[in-house]
């Protein structure tokens, strides 16, 4: 084989080893075997042919050397499979999202790449998402290989040892641009990969922080607008640090929403009534939320900063 | 009742019955003629989807776009994969062969269920038909790859659905002829025969109706369901609506997989004829061998899996599918030592259907260790859907089923017609086609490993090397093909008239009049011998004896 | 033909028979009513195998039928069974 | 049609052999369906909550009386080949038209049931269904598609049946040849079994 460029190349060039030369000593001894019997036993040398039928003995023998040679090679594959399923828990992650007919890859944070960049020696892990049909993410440098198939989270993981470009192929047919659908995979000092990383514009879609999660999944954001609009209840723009008159026990004093202030608007909504909005209409949200949840949810309006 | 009271040496090509001509062909029940009429249907196709293999070869001896689009390309895998696999190498030997020479060997006057024969051979040319339109209607061929993968099966705007009925219909046919058979080898054989003194081509016929029985409805199912994902969006396999592609493939395989040994059964069976005939000694542990055909159909009911084990399967399932795997290759083992044994301490005369024979044995090996490569997990990982897997299965389709069909031919044809090929002819057809296919597929072993992967319309120039030997190891076999076929067809009529038995084989089919009579036997015959019976030494010895003495 | 002994079951027989899959109905019907969660299941799935047994066995005459034919259905389960154990051997195991 | 009867059975005909064609035969319709049971049961496992809401939908009561009227018209068929071999083709005769009968009955229960769902819009590809959630979808899929070829499977069935009554009054099954008769019993029964378990599938695993 030619040179695997990554950690779990070895394995797989083993077993391959392993198996060719079981392959080619049967191969080879059969066939001499045959053209030697042909040749020996010619009808041409009017030898009779003699009567036997067959020896138990033989039977055993060859049922019993491919047996074991079958399992050596299972257990080998098997083996030096094992570790492509065992991905380290400090893999960093890259999603390849199959197209037809490309492939891009998502590092997180909406930055997405046409071609693979990866820092050698350190390992990833490939989520591997499929948009429309079956794909095949296929790295032959790195001998790995894996369907991408819609609505399942296939996954793969190596570590690549050599920098340089290899590359890509999609291996699993998926229409008329199957065989286009290739890219490379630049292997680089750790260094360049992050300057390369971030100077990679966020052009995907960037996913919502937790905050902002518990927001719409709570339904905050049913009252609360994020742009200024105003709803049911007030904006949530630019909420933090902002000075407003709230009617406290039917007095009106202006506060600054800090900390302690929204805290106390989850929980108990009705203690102070922002002016121009009408109390009791949300609820309070004591049992709903805790106080982990709040805090990312606080951390969150800070971000909020308006323009 | 009884034909050959009132025709008793006609044979059964010349035989006339109700109608005349080819009217009388296409409403016989007589096994021997349903075989030809499968033959003739079968070498058709083959000419069709090999011609369609021929130019994708060409196509890619350069990368880039030579000589069609990439649609065309793609159309044209399919329906080469699809003619190839459910028209020629599924029926092929079983249908042929099985039909022609099962009744033969079993000493019955015809299968058990005639007009179903019949039956399925219409069936037969239904499928075929509807896959031949599945070209030529407009929408375009269907481009999903024989497997037809879904979701991209489901969504193609190709003649998908024909292909997928087509499929259907092909595998009725197969069932009903694995029926057939099923029941014609436990009815029919001839007073004394016993299982174990039946031969060993019917015991694999045995294991393969069995499969075909057993297997195929499960992808008639499948294909129905697809069917159903397209006409009725009802989407078993559609993620967008909850189904699971991956089960697809798990059902598409448990009947894809045992349809290998489908293909690959009857051709050991044919092989195990041959050898003990040309060798003029008895089979070598036939027990063994008869015993390891059922195996191989009973373990190779429960190794589809290999098929996926990068498709997301369960860690557990990928292990134990590749244990079963190696499981299966052991009796394969088993029946090549076997083989091998047969010829030694034999009197050996080289023709042209021993010369295919060992032929076979040498591929089927080749293709058979690929098989290891690619059950083995941690190499599938780097083969898996590479043209090495195209390589894996064509040296053991082609090479093994192929070449024992070629075997086959050879072997029988004597008895079909009645009339000898040129031996010479033969050997000739057969150093191209034997060079010409190990240069066209040999290669792609090789860039196979390199990553090269397979249904690619065009590809990396590092890999151009490959693709061009391919090409002219294509042209080679070609050639080869040709010349055989031309000194089959040609003698058909010209060759010198065979004797009833020109290889002096001891299965009942040499014992009759070549080409038999409509009924095959006038009286049944009792058997008392093992089939491979050629006397005992003493026996031949005195034999010998007086040959000399009387030249 | 006529020479080949064949059983030929009674009228009555069949009845029993019938009442016994019509009792089995009865009682799997019942079950589900009760909602007894995924017990139920396996009880349906049961008493079904119960009642296909007895249409193999009486109605299908598997009884009376030669050796070979019922290992050959016997067989014919269990490479079903096979099957579908395999083939949880992945789904299960995800 | 006397002299019909006296005809011996053809050289060729095996009533062992075609009775083990049968059997064969009716192993492919198992494995048919087995695809299907296949299907099911994986999707079960992935949905069960959704498969338990779903089967509700299905009419129990329709199901178990459809499960009645052909467990019935089992036996009758079965009951036919006692009064075949015991010489009695009046009876036999009358014991087929009773199943046929029965047979009918399930098929217009069947086609109420079905149009009932269809009213409702609970239709394979219809908006109500794909709006459901996804193991519910499964579930209809499901119905729809096992049922469906089991109904394919009854109609079938009854033409073989009516084919055999037809074979009967002509003469051409009797007492010494009833291979036709008892094989299309056997498919009738086999259409039983695969309902027996269509039945708890569809209808009460809840
Ligand atoms: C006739 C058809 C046929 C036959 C008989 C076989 C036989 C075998 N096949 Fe093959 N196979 C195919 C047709 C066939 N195959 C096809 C068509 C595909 C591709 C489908 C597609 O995707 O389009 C395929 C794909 C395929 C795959 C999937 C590849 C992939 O896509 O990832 C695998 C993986 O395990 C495999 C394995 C095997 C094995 C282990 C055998 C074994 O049965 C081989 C056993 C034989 C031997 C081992 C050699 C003889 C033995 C000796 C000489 C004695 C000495 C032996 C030992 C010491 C072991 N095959
Ligand atoms: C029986 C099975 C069989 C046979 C015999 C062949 C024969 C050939 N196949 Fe086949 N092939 C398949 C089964 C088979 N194939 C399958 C199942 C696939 C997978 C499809 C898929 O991916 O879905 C495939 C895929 C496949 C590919 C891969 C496509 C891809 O992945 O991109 C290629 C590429 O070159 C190819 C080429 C050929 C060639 C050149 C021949 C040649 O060997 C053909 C040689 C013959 C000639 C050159 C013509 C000469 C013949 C005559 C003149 C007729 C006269 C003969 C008589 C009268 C006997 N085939
Ligand atoms: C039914 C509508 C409704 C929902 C749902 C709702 N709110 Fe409110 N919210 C209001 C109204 C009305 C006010 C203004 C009256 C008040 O201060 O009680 C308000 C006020 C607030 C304030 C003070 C705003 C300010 O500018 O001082 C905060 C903070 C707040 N809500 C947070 C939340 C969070 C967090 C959630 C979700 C967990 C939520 N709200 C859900 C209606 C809602
Ligand atoms: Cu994507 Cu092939
Ligand atoms: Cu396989």
């Amino acid at each position: 084989m030619f040179e695997g460029a990554s950690n779990l190349a070895a394995g797989v060039d083993r077993s391959f080893i392993l198996i060719l030369a079981i392959a080619v000593f049967f191969t080879v001894g059969i066939t001499a075997f045959m053209i030697w019997t042909v040749f020996k036993y010619n009808r041409k040398k009017n030898k009779p042919a003699r009567q036997f039928t067959g020896s138990v003995t033989l039977e055993i023998i060859w049922t019993a050397i491919p047996l074991i040679l079958v399992l050596v090679i299972f257990f080998y594959g098997w083996k030096n499979y094992a570790p492509m399923r065992k991905v380290p828990a400090d893999a960093m992650q890259v999603t390849a999202i199959g197209r037809m007919w490309e492939w891009s890859f998502d590092y997180g944070n909406g930055k997405i790449s046409k071609i693979l960049v990866l820092p050698v020696d350190k390992a990833v892990k490939m989520n591997l998402h499929s948009v429309d049909v079956n794909h095949g993410f296929f790295i032959p440098a790195f001998r790995v290989k894996e369907d991408v198939i819609p609505s399942y989270n296939n996954y793969l993981w190596f570590i690549p040892k050599f920098k340089g470009e290899y590359d890509i192929f999609c291996s699993s047919y998926c229409g008329l641009q199957h065989s286009g659908m290739n890219t490379k995979t630049k292997v680089v000092d750790p260094a360049d990969f992050t300057l390369w990383l971030d100077s990679l514009p966020a052009t995907g879609n960037i996913p919502d922080a937790e905050g902002l999660t518990l927001l719409k999944n709570t339904g905050c954001i049913a009252c609360h607008s994020l742009d200024g609009a105003k709803l049911v209840g007030p904006t949530f723009q630019a909420i933090y640090g902002k000075k407003h008159i709230v009617i406290t026990d039917g007095k009106e004093i202006e506060i600054e929403v800090n900390d302690a202030y929204l805290i106390s608007s989850i929980l108990d909504p009705g203690k102070d009534i922002v002016k121009g909005f009408n109390k009791g209409m949300m609820q309070p949200y004591r049992d709903k939320l805790s106080d982990a949840q709040i805090t990312l949810i606080i951390d969150y309006l800070k971000t909020l900063t308006g323009k | 009742m009884s034909h050959s009271e009132t025709h008793p040496q006609v044979s059964y090509l010349e035989y006339q019955g109700k109608y005349k001509g080819i009217l009388g062909w296409l409403t016989t029940t007589d096994h021997k003629r349903i075989a030809l009429l499968y033959m003739y249907c079968i070498v058709v196709f083959f000419f069709v989807a090999a011609i369609l293999g021929l130019t994708m070869s060409i196509e890619k001896m350069r990368p880039g776009q030579d000589i069609m689009n990439a649609q065309t390309y793609n159309g044209l895998f399919t329906v080469h994969g699809i003619i190839m696999i459910f028209m020629i190498v599924i029926p092929g030997l079983a249908a042929v062969f099985g039909n022609f020479a099962l009744p033969l060997l079993i000493g019955a006057r015809d299968v058990a269920f005639p007009k179903l024969n019949l039956f399925s051979w219409y069936l037969y040319v239904i499928g075929a038909i509807l896959a031949v339109l599945s070209q030529l209607l407009k929408g375009g061929a269907p481009d999903t790859g024989w497997t037809f993968y879904v979701p991209y099966s489901a969504g193609s705007s190709t003649n998908v659905i024909w292909a997928l009925t087509a499929a259907f219909i092909l595998g009725f046919s197969n069932i009903l002829t694995g029926l057939n058979f099923i029941v014609t080898i436990h009815r029919m054989r001839a007073p004394g025969m016993t299982w174990f003194k039946m031969p060993l081509f019917p015991w694999s016929l045995y294991a393969t109706a069995w499969i075909q029985v057993l297997a195929t409805p499960i992808v008639g199912i499948t294909l129905l369901m697809v069917i159903a994902e397209r006409v009725l969006h009802i989407g078993f396999f559609d993620p967008a609506l909850g189904g699971d592609p991956v089960l697809f493939q798990h059902l598409f395989w448990i009947y894809s997989h045992p349809a290998v040994y489908i293909m690959i059964l009857p051709a050991m069976g044919v092989i195990t004829e041959i050898f003990p005939t040309f060798s003029q000694k008895p089979v070598f542990g036939y027990g063994a061998i008869a015993i390891s055909s059922l195996a191989i159909a009973f373990v190779g009911y429960f190794v589809w899996g290999h098929h996926m084990f990068t498709s997301g399967i369960s860690y557990w399932s990928k292990w134990f599918f590749s244990f079963l795997t190696f499981i299966v290759a052991v009796p394969s083992a088993i029946k090549v030592f076997n083989w091998i044994s047969t010829m030694y301490g034999g009197s050996i005369q080289m023709r042209p259907p021993l010369l295919y024979a060992i032929s076979f044995v040498f591929l089927f090996m080749i293709g058979g260790f690929t098989g290891l490569f690619l059950g083995a997990l941690a190499t599938n990982v780097q083969l898996h859907d590479t043209t090495f897997v195209v390589a894996h299965f064509h040296y053991i389709i082609f090479g093994g089923m192929g070449f024992a069909f070629f075997a086959a031919i050879h072997y029988w044809y004597p008895k079909m017609y009645g009339k000898m090929y040129s031996d010479r002819w033969a050997y000739i057809a057969w150093g191209f086609t034997f060079v010409g296919f190990n240069l066209l597929y040999f290669p792609q072993f090789i860039i196979g490993v390199q990553g090269m992967p397979r249904r690619y319309f065009d590809y990396l120039p590092q890999f151009q090397w490959g693709h061009m030997l391919s090409g002219f190891g294509a042209f080679i076999l070609l050639i080869g093909l040709i010349l055989m076929a031309w000194n089959l067809i040609y003698h058909v009529k010209r060759g010198a008239i065979a004797p009833a038995n020109p290889w002096k084989g001891v299965t009942l089919e040499w014992q009759i009049a070549s080409p038999p009579t409509l009924e095959n036997f006038e009286e049944i015959p009792v058997i008392k011998h093992n089939p491979y019976w050629f006397g005992t030494e003493e026996e031949i010895k005195r034999e010998k004896k007086s040959v000399t003495r009387n030249t | 033909m006529s020479t080949e002994k064949h059983h030929i079951s009674t009228y009555m027989s069949h009845g029993v028979v019938l009442t016994i899959l019509l009792a089995l109905t009865a009682l799997s019907v019942g079950m589900a009513e009760l909602h007894f969660g995924a017990f139920s299941v396996a009880v349906a799935l049961l008493v079904a195998s119960v009642k296909g047994t007895t249409v193999l066995t009486y109605f299908m005459h598997l009884k009376y039928e030669s050796m070979f034919t019922r290992i050959m259905v016997g067989g014919v389960f269990v490479i079903y069974v096979l099957v579908i154990v395999l083939l949880f051997f992945d789904y299960l195991f995800r | 049609m006397a002299e019909i009867k006296n005809i011996a059975p053809s050289e060729h005909h095996d009533y062992q052999g075609s009775k083990m064609g049968m059997w064969l035969f009716i192993f492919t319709e198992l494995f048919l369906f087995g695809g299907l049971f296949l299907v099911y049961a994986v999707f079960r496992t992935q949905y069960s909550a959704d498969f338990h809401k779903a089967a509700e939908e299905t009419n129990t009561f329709i199901g178990t009386l459809n499960t009645v009227v052909l467990l019935i018209s089992s036996m009758t068929v079965a009951m036919s080949i006692t009064a075949i071999q015991s010489n009695q083709k009046g009876r036999a005769i009358r014991l087929l038209l009773v199943t046929l009968v029965l047979a009918s009955v399930f098929m217009v229960n069947k086609y109420f049931e079905w149009g009932h769902k269809f009213e409702l819009k609970l239709y394979p590809g219809s908006e109500v269904l794909t709006n459901l959630p996804k193991g519910e979808l499964l579930f209809f899929g499901l119905y729809f598609m096992m049922t469906g070829l089991h109904a394919i499977h009854v109609l079938v069935g009854m033409i073989l049946l009516t084919v055999t009554i037809f074979r009967i009054k002509s003469g051409h099954i009797h007492t010494g040849n009833f291979s036709m008769i008892e094989n299309s019993g056997l498919y009738w029964h086999l259409v039983d079994l695969i309902w027996i378990f269509l039945f708890p599938m569809m209808y009460l695993i809840t």
